[in-house]
């Protein structure tokens, strides 16, 4: 009953700050309230016996990708411009859909179905139970190869994220004398030749 | 252990050597990075060599059942490999003659095919999940690589938005199946699918978003509007290598996911795919026909290639399925041929990426007008070219199958489909050419583009070899 | 005790409250890519949930991976985000629309 | 070595391409001998289809000839040649019309003639192809290929509308075309062979008979072209340059007449039954109808193009006609008679609307202008030109003594035993036949001149003559003695009639 | 002897075509004498030999002729062939056509001795002698169709021989076309006969046409159709566009655009009546259908009594003369339709004599007149063209039947025939048969006071240097002037009572048709013809009363004309626009049919099919496009939103069933 009551209240916390997430102007404020949902779901994974998952959750996401995120937000100097129009036009439809899909999922996943015995297998652990031993077990022997690929993931991330956002200065003040010596009139002065502006308009009218 | 380390050898080295390929480029300081230049086109080359060596005679499962080495991956791998090595001297040539050569460019390359062969490879979700992140993370980031350019960071951003969507809905679709079948191992998800069970409808949902999934990656409609915008966007060289060796990862995908894994609700996916593949056709037909960039009008017209690929997978049958395979190599050559076409149009930073760039060609350049026109004529399905027999072998298992209304509109849009490719050859062939600028490129960008013309009309006019291996391939 | 269909319409709540984010949202992209890491949650709340109430590991191990691409993800999208700064001074979504029809 | 065991069908596909490879490959800068060796090309491409008629044995029933290789055996595709009385005229006058083709452009192509020699080269070989093909697949892959060849000689060559005529000709074509191979490959999954012999003997139901019948139909009345999907055949022609023209009206067209032929008839004999009614409607629509139009068209060209959809409808006509002849009459041999008269009538066909298009070109290489207005008393100043134009003029109108003659006689005489209005109404190209024939020549050949560019015309020279006396001998020849041509039809059409009469319905 | 007879028919087509074909290509080569020498030579040795053959057949009792010479090609397992009948009724066309040929080629040495086209037309009348030839010669339906063609070629070529008068060139295209309307129905009844008989020969035709006899075929509902009736109107369809009949008769005198002796050889004395001849050689299909032979009479006598009519008002020489071809045209398809085959067939041969020798006349005062051909400039030119006059003055007589001269003979037994016959319509024939009798003398001698006595209109310059016509002309003139006066009563005889044709004629012996076997009771030599005119003398009396009214006309009272034109104004103005048939078909017909052309090809072929079907659907197919490719809209959440659709649609339809 109490696991209920916990369930629902960090539901709550977390579709609340989800929402909060999506309709906020400023992307601090966002950026923050996925912060709460991240807490909410680590609370509520951490009834779901996943606790090592729900303490990376927090160390790994709030600790370090959130962070990254602010650190992004405030780097960049955004101007929190208005809403433009046509949005006010699209909501209707987007809710709509929103709701149609709300339904369209919760019909399928909210089935009885998945109160079947199939479902009831959770495993009753004692209290030496490490979860956190469970799962680096497996995951250092049975899913080796897929912690290597994760690795080079990473190693992507890193090479992309470096390639992407290092800018090597471009802006050099040296001169190179040797172009400066084969420089030609014409690298430097572009005579263009334009009409005048009258011509231009008789034949614009003649046309 | 071991065993499965020699079965997985092709992927280890290839990490390997893409790591040294980092270093090497790390302490390299050559502007035109020769260097990390020729060791990514050599690792290339020892990996297809790998993987022509350990050619697997019957399918050989290591890693606890998540990585299979069968002939299907090989021969995709191959071709990834073979596919890629020309992409890269493309890529070459062109990052030289636009002034953005960068080391990493090859290495996220490296990464990607790794990625990919990891896709072939898959032989459970959380495989498939894995190396399809690592090919879209380095694909994501070698679009934007062009830095100073606005519109390739446009691109990059929606190829990023809409490929992160698309892998989240992978991803719900792979929790229902995980949930419903309670493995995330492809031969055993086809072993506790029930069709008759109570669950075959919850099973229908996990795979609506799986096959979201790989429609996206592969770009069919509705889920193909970053396409257009990010082959535009993208540079010349990304473009070439997003529309060709990825296909195939994402073919391997599709192939590994709803043949291996869900099997057993073929008739399911097969009403979802036709749905798919009709609308495919139609958008990317349709909407090809409005378009004055060319990049963009093969972003359409991969749209609707992914529609007749989609329609061997329907067939059902393994040979249906060896149809798609040929499909997607075949279009992964003309593809090829087109791109490289562009690249090699274009100089000194200008993009000969507007279809008028193509006026004239046959004045200025007989021979590579001759290949555009093969290329182009292959596209469009018309014999004896390559891409005739890809349509071919597609619509006659569908016709095998039963499927026969399905091949009648089918070519009913290739029909519209042929009309902007002979567009281009009317460009080519019956303009006069803006300009008589002679076309300047390296040789062997010339040669490598030349033999890829020439394999368009060679295996049209002598398919077996191509289509017997790709029935090999998945009846073995 | 919290029943499955409990948790899994959570899931299903979350993830459509990102998707929804996704397209209402016309501000600028960053939100976008919290949006993305709001549905891999959901997703992972789909995991564990199923892997709580079937007993099974493989699930949690799923996450594990999620939460690692999803971090990679989000490093990725960051830099294209300031490359994409750099190049139009704005990062609002109205604004990537150089490329159409 | 004899001459019976060469693989005389390959030397006539093959020959042709080689060489317009070689003539690609040799290049503008060597125009002349670009010019000497197609013509060579082409002239020992005729004579091996002349030692071909002479070697076929017109009594054999079957397919002479054959050639058999395996190609795509992942799917048992062959290259599997053979011919027979229907293919073989066919295909005569496949390579007796090249060497005109070539002879016709040797001054006039101006602009890159060695891709023009090479064009046409290619075309004609595959245009062989077609018609010795005894694969489906293989016949569908010439059958495709030759509209490349075609789209760019149009297009490179044509006039100035080229790129919408040339367009619309491949778009239309391919259209038709496309459901002719969803058909093939319903074919084969239900006889599990491409082998068109083999297709001739699957039983099929009704209902896919029905269907493979209209895709069958859409693939050959495109091409044939019958009322009314002839629409792309005005433009072709009247854009194409010269050649492109004659190997159209006169080799292309008849592609699609023996697809009737070849696929349809044998292959659904009851859906032809089942749908003989609308073909022969449409038949008689294309040779009334289109008669009209051409006659109040204002360019010669476009005049020939429609004269020839009219003379078309006399083909479908006489394929399509035996049905009701047969249900009339109880005895195949009226039958006979419309299918061969239709066969000559395709024949001779190609040698007149060949002969018109290259008078037309004739003229218009000197005035530039296809348009009868610009033209008036052109035998002042042309008349042996307005000879030979008056001789094919007649024969276009049928007249008697011309091989255009032949074939609406018979199926003329064929069709009256199916009903007296068919006979009728077909009967009326007699006179609208003439009619725009003639009035075309009264306003272009007749007259006294009135412009001073028709006044300044240079008659003829050795070239043009020779070639335009090539064909009235052939025209005269066929008119006052068909009996060659038939002779080598008798068995085939015979045989096909025999199998088309009887129902293979599953 | 059968084998060099057939040597003989060969040499008698092939001479005309070789001396053709000489001139025609090698023109330049040989010049103009040798034109007329190798054509001229070709023609006359046909002729001798023709005349040879008729020797063999009509007096030495050669056997009827009738082999194959060449399959021109068999299919079904039906033989297509050439080949040659020569019996009494072909050789008597073969001596007529050589005969006539051989005299204008002389004549046109004379005539055409200026134009520049001299070359061409001597190939042009050979050409046409050979065409005729295998016409008259033809053992079967196929050959009879080519030569029916080729004729037709000939006059379209000959007509429009002065291309660069663009009445000329008007009137062979017309030519062309009415033959044609004639041909298809010709075509047809030949379709209809080899789907009856399964053969084109005329001895296995005749040979089965008794089984045939009460055939009946459905055509339009369920309203059964004698067979026989619908083989013999669609023969005679052709007949009446080769023959001239009504209302095909329209190209005729327009075909008088073309060079006189043209005119004389083609559109009077041969190619004309191959019509008469194709009937006569199928008596025996014609005997089975009395609707059939009822119907010819009618459009005989239409012709006979009609054309004739017009002829009173036209004023161009040759003109009057065409119209009064067609007239006699008339009488003879008169005669065919009242079974009297020889009586039209004696008409004919008579008709070709004088009828060519009218023309001639007209030419040499054409000539002399340098080429004026209206009547009103002409008169009193028998001072200065005795001989013209002469022979014409004959031919006159000839034509309007002056007893004693052939005319008389031939014309009087088809009034006679009529008189006997008792088909449906024959009363209105005879009507109009003797009605014409008045009216041929009235124009006839009309042409002949004007031209030739009267005052002189033309004015005093071409007077002057009037002369007589040379040799060339005059002596084809008195050799044709001859035939024109004797040949009748010689004739006559044999070919309507005796058994001169022999069986190539078959006249049913019940139902009253056999007239002339009627006529042959009272018939009792040529003066027993003669006097049963006298005696029954209202032939005579209307005859006489013609060459009277035109006496006073003409010559008397030369004003007199002019008020009874004003005084039948709505009448004179219908026979000058020679009853509308012209205006009808260039309004109808030729308007029409451009119409319709027009109409289906910019409203039906450029409008619906090219513009709204093929061009149409390229066109939506690309505004399609255009609209569709804004979908694409660039937005990020506009493409997220289709990915949103596309699943909630595919969630709708697979899981939740929604179209189920």
């Amino acid at each position: 009953m109490i696991e209920q009551i916990v369930f629902y209240l960090f539901s709550g916390i977390l579709l609340l700050s989800a929402t909060m997430v999506v309709v906020m102007r400023n992307p601090i404020h966002s950026a923050l309230f996925l912060v709460l949902s991240f807490f909410a779901s680590a609370a509520i994974w951490l009834l779901l016996q996943a606790e090592f998952l729900a303490i990376a959750l927090v160390l790994v996401y709030v600790g370090a990708v959130m962070v990254l995120f602010l650190f992004v937000v405030m780097m960049l100097d955004i101007n929190l411009v208005v809403i433009r129009e046509g949005f006010a036009r699209f909501l209707p439809v987007g809710i709509t859909v929103a709701v149609l899909m709300v339904a369209a999922m919760g019909l399928v996943v909210g089935s009885d179905y998945f109160l079947s015995d199939t479902y009831m297998a959770i495993k009753s652990v004692g209290a030496d139970y490490s979860n956190t031993k469970e799962l680096g077990l497996t995951l250092y022997t049975e899913y080796l190869y897929q912690f290597e690929i994760a690795g080079a993931i990473l190693l992507v991330a890193i090479i992309a994220a470096i390639s992407l956002s290092m800018s090597k200065s471009k802006v050099n003040k040296s001169i190179s004398p040797e172009e400066q010596v084969f420089v030609k009139k014409a690298d430097r002065l572009r005579i263009v030749k334009m009409q005048s502006e009258t011509n231009n308009k008789d034949e614009e009218s003649e046309t | 252990m071991n065993a499965d380390l020699i079965i997985a050898l092709p992927e280890i080295t290839l990490l390997t050597l893409a790591c040294l390929v980092l270093l090497v480029d790390a302490f390299s300081k050559d502007p035109l990075h020769l260097l990390t230049y020729w060791t990514t086109q050599a690792s290339l080359l020892v990996v297809l060599a790998m993987v022509l060596c350990y050619f697997p005679e019957n399918p050989q499962i290591a890693f606890n059942g998540s990585f299979v080495s069968d002939s299907m991956s090989a021969i995709l791998k191959a071709f990834m490999c073979g596919i890629s090595f020309v992409v890269f001297l493309y890529s070459h040539e062109y990052l030289k003659e636009h002034k953005f050569l960068k080391g990493e460019y090859f290495v996220l390359g490296l990464f990607a095919v790794l990625g990919m062969m990891i896709m072939a490879s898959a032989y459970s979700l959380l495989s498939v999940y894995l190396g399809l992140e690592l090919l879209s993370l380095s694909l994501y980031a070698m679009v934007a690589m062009q830095r100073d350019s606005s519109a390739a960071s446009e691109a990059a951003m929606k190829y990023f938005v809409l490929g992160a969507i698309a892998s989240g809905m992978l991803l719900y679709g792979i929790s229902m199946i995980y949930g419903l079948t309670g493995s995330l191992d492809l031969l055993t998800i086809a072993e506790r699918i029930n069709v008759d069970s109570a669950n075959h409808m919850y099973l229908v949902y996990g795979m609506i978003f799986l096959i979201i999934g790989i429609a996206f990656k592969l770009g069919a409609a509705p889920f193909h509007m970053w396409v257009p915008d990010v082959y535009q966007g993208a540079p010349t060289s990304v473009t070439l290598f997003i529309s060709t060796a990825p296909k195939l990862a994402a073919f391997a995908m599709a192939m590994r996911i709803l043949v291996d894994g869900l099997m057993p609700l073929v008739n399911d996916w097969q009403s979802i795919l036709a749905i798919l593949a009709v609308l495919s056709m139609a958008t990317g037909n349709i909407v090809a026909i409005a378009q004055t960039n060319i990049k963009r009008m093969l972003a359409y017209s991969t749209i609707a290639h992914v529609g007749f690929l989609f329609l061997g997978l329907i067939a059902g049958t393994t040979s249906g399925f060896s149809g798609s395979m040929f499909y997607i190599i075949s279009y992964a050559l003309m593809s090829m041929g087109a791109f490289g076409m562009v690249i090699l149009l274009g100089r000194n930073g200008f993009e000969a990426d507007m279809l008028d760039d193509f006026k004239g060609l046959s004045e200025r350049s007989p021979w590579f007008a001759f290949v555009m026109l093969c290329i182009m004529f292959s596209m469009a399905g018309v014999p004896p070219f390559l891409g005739f027999w890809s349509k071919w072998f597609v619509l006659k298992e569908l016709v095998a199958s039963g499927f026969v209304e399905l091949a009648a509109i089918a070519v009913l849009f290739s029909i519209i489909g042929a009309y902007y490719y002979l567009r281009i050859i009317k460009l080519m062939y019956f303009d006069k050419p803006n300009s008589m600028t002679a076309i300047k490129s390296s040789k062997q960008m010339r040669f490598v583009l030349s033999i890829n013309g020439v394999l368009i009309l060679a295996l049209g006019l002598a398919p077996n070899a191509l289509m017997s291996l790709c029935l090999v391939a998945l009846a073995g | 005790m919290i029943s499955l269909p409990e948790v899994l319409s959570l899931a299903a709540l979350l993830f459509c409250i990102s998707i929804a984010g996704i397209f209402l949202n016309r501000k600028n992209v960053i939100i976008l890519l919290m949006c993305i890491e709001l549905m891999l949650l959901s997703v992972n709340m789909n995991f564990i949930a199923f892997s709580h109430f079937l007993g099974d590991i493989h699930g949690q191990i799923f996450v594990f991976f999620i939460l690692t691409v999803a971090a990679a993800e989000a490093a990725i999208g960051l830099a294209i985000l300031v490359v994409m700064f750099r190049n139009k001074g704005s990062i609002n979504v109205d604004d990537l629309d150089s490329m159409k029809g | 070595m004899t001459l019976n065991s060469l693989p005389i069908l390959s030397i006539l596909i093959w020959t042709p391409i080689i060489g317009g490879i070689w003539a690609l490959i040799a290049g503008d800068r060597q125009e002349q001998t670009v010019k000497y060796f197609s013509f060579a090309v082409s002239v020992i491409t005729f004579i091996f289809s002349v030692i071909l008629y002479c070697q076929f044995d017109p009594a054999y029933v079957g397919m002479q000839f054959v050639e058999e290789t395996n190609w795509i055996t992942a799917f048992d595709i062959k290259y599997h040649l053979g011919v027979d009385g229907i293919a073989l005229p066919l295909i005569m006058l496949t390579s007796f019309t090249t060497i005109l083709v070539i002879l016709a452009a040797w001054e006039v192509i101006e602009k890159h003639i060695s891709y023009y020699m090479c064009a046409f080269l290619i075309l004609t070989g595959l245009m062989n192809g077609v018609f010795v093909a005894l694969d489906a697949i293989l016949f569908y892959v010439y059958w495709e290929a030759m509209l490349i060849p075609m789209f760019l000689i149009i297009g490179i060559w044509g006039g100035p509308n080229r790129v919408y005529a040339t367009i619309k000709f491949f778009l239309y074509t391919f259209l038709g075309s496309v459901f002719m191979l969803v058909a093939f490959l319903y074919l084969y999954s239900v006889a599990g062979s491409f082998n068109i012999e083999a297709l001739h003997n699957v039983p099929l139901t009704l209902t896919a008979q029905k269907f493979i019948f209209v895709a069958f139909f859409l693939a050959f009345a495109v091409k044939i072209p019958m009322w009314p999907v002839h629409t792309w055949l005005p433009d072709a022609h009247v854009e194409a340059p010269t050649g492109g023209s004659v190997i159209l009206a006169a080799i292309m067209l008849k592609m699609g007449g023996y697809g009737f032929l070849r696929f349809s008839l044998p292959i659904t004999p009851d859906g032809s039954d089942y749908f003989s009614g609308a073909m022969i409607v449409l038949s008689l629509i294309a040779i009334v109808y289109i008669g009209f139009v051409a006659l109040v068209q204002e360019d010669m060209k476009k005049l020939i193009a429609y004269s020839s959809i009219s003379h078309m409808g006399f083909v479908t006509l006489g394929f399509f006609i035996p049905f009701s002849i047969y249900a009339a009459s109880n005895s195949t041999s009226g039958a006979i008679m419309g299918m061969e008269g239709a066969m000559m009538q395709m024949i001779s066909h190609g040698f007149i609307s060949a002969a018109m298009f290259l008078c037309v070109g004739v003229m218009y290489d000197r005035l530039h202008s296809r348009m009868i207005k610009d033209y008036g008393g052109v035998v002042n100043s042309m008349p042996t030109f307005a000879a030979f134009m008056m001789l094919f003029a007649m024969a276009n109108a049928g007249l008697p003594g011309t091989s255009g003659f032949v074939g609406e006689f018979l199926v003329i005489l064929s069709s009256y035993e199916a009903s007296f209005w068919i006979a009728f109404t077909a009967a009326i190209t007699l006179i609208l036949g003439a009619a725009y024939t003639l009035w075309m020549y009264k306003r272009v050949v007749f007259g006294d001149v009135t412009k001073e560019a028709v006044a300044e015309l240079k008659d003829v020279n050795g070239r043009e003559a020779f070639i335009l006396f090539l064909l009235a001998v052939v025209v005269l020849t066929f008119g006052i003695w068909p009996a060659p041509i038939f002779e080598v039809m008798h068995t085939s059409v015979e045989q096909l009639i025999e199998h088309v009469l009887q129902s293979k319905i599953l | 002897m059968i084998n060099n007879m057939e040597q003989i028919y060969l040499a008698i087509v092939l001479a005309p075509l070789v001396g053709s074909v000489l001139a025609g290509l090698f023109g330049k080569l040989i010049g103009r004498s040798g034109a007329h020498w190798v054509t001229i030579i070709g023609v006359a040795i046909s002729s001798i030999l023709s005349m040879i053959a008729y020797k063999y057949h009509m007096f030495d009792g050669g056997a009827i002729y009738n082999q194959t010479l060449y399959t021109w090609l068999s299919s079904g397992g039906i033989d297509f062939k050439i080949g040659f009948l020569i019996d009494p009724l072909s050789v008597t066309m073969m001596v007529v056509v050589t005969f006539v040929s051989w005299m204008i080629h002389i004549y046109t040495i004379g005539y055409m001795h200026d134009d520049p086209g001299y070359q061409r037309f001597f190939s042009y009348i050979s050409l046409f002698t050979f065409a005729m030839l295998m016409l008259v010669m033809s053992n079967n339906f196929l050959q009879l169709f080519f030569g029916w063609e080729a004729v037709g070629l000939v006059s379209y070529l000959l007509i429009g021989f002065w291309y660069k008068k663009e009445t000329a060139i008007f009137a062979n295209m017309k030519a062309f076309l009415v033959n044609r309307v004639g041909d298809f129905g010709f075509l047809l009844g030949i379709a209809a006969i080899l789907m009856t008989f399964n053969t084109l020969d005329y001895a296995d035709i005749f040979s089965n046409v008794a089984q045939h006899a009460d055939s009946t075929i459905t055509i339009w509902g369920d309203e059964p159709w004698s067979l026989m009736t619908v083989i013999c109107i669609c023969l005679f369809i052709g007949a009446m566009g080769k023959s001239a009949q009504v209302p095909l008769h329209v190209w005729l005198p327009d075909s008088m655009e073309g060079p006189t002796p043209i005119s004389a050889l083609i559109h009077a004395a041969t190619m004309v009546t191959a019509g008469i001849f194709m009937v006569s050689r199928m008596s025996p299909l014609f005997e089975l259908s009395e609707t059939a032979l009822s119907f010819i009479l009618v459009i005989g006598s239409i012709t006979a009594l009609f054309m004739g009519l017009l002829g009173l008002v036209q004023n161009d020489i040759k003109r009057v003369v065409a119209y009064s071809t067609l007239s006699q045209l008339g009488y003879m398809t008169v005669a065919l339709g009242a079974s009297a085959y020889a009586a039209a067939m004696f008409h004919l041969v008579t008709h070709a004599f004088f009828k060519a020798l009218l023309f001639l006349g007209a030419g040499a005062v054409i000539i002399v007149m340098h080429h004026e051909q209206d009547m009103r400039k002409m008169g009193g030119l028998y001072k200065v063209m005795p001989i013209t006059w002469l022979t014409c003055l004959f031919g006159t007589l000839a034509l309007i039947g002056f007893p004693g001269t052939s005319g008389f003979f031939s014309k009087d037994a088809i009034i006679e025939a009529v008189h006997h016959s008792t088909l449906a319509g024959s009363g209105f024939a005879y009507f109009s048969v003797v009605a014409g009798v008045f009216i041929t003398a009235l124009y006839s001698f009309r042409l002949f006071f004007m031209i030739f006595h009267g005052k002189q209109r033309m004015d005093m310059e071409t007077w002057k240097h009037l002369h007589e016509a040379p040799a060339v002309v005059t002596v084809p003139l008195i050799v044709l002037a001859i035939p024109s006066l004797i040949l009748g009563a010689f004739l006559i005889g044999p070919m309507l009572f005796g058994d001169y044709f022999g069986d190539a004629i078959y006249v049913a012996s019940t139902g009253g048709h056999d007239v002339l076997a009627q006529m042959g009771e009272g018939y009792h030599g040529i003066g027993g013809f003669l006097l049963h005119s006298i005696q029954h003398p209202l032939v005579l009396i209307l005859m006489s009363s013609g060459i009277f009214v035109a006496w006073l006309c003409y010559i008397k009272f030369p004003d007199v004309p002019e008020k009874i034109v004003s005084k039948i104004g709505p009448i004179h103005r219908l026979l000058v626009n020679k009853y509308g048939f012209d205006d009808f078909n260039q309004l109808v017909f030729a308007k029409g049919s451009t119409g319709i052309g027009q109409l289906l090809w910019r409203i039906g072929d450029i409008n619906i099919i090219d513009g709204f079907f093929v061009n149409g659907t390229a066109r939506s197919v690309r505004v399609f496009s255009s609209f569709v490719r804004h979908v694409q809209s660039g937005y990020l959440y506009h493409y997220a939103f289709s990915i949103i659709i596309g699943l909630l649609v595919l969630l709708a339809v697979f899981v939740h069933g929604v179209l189920d």
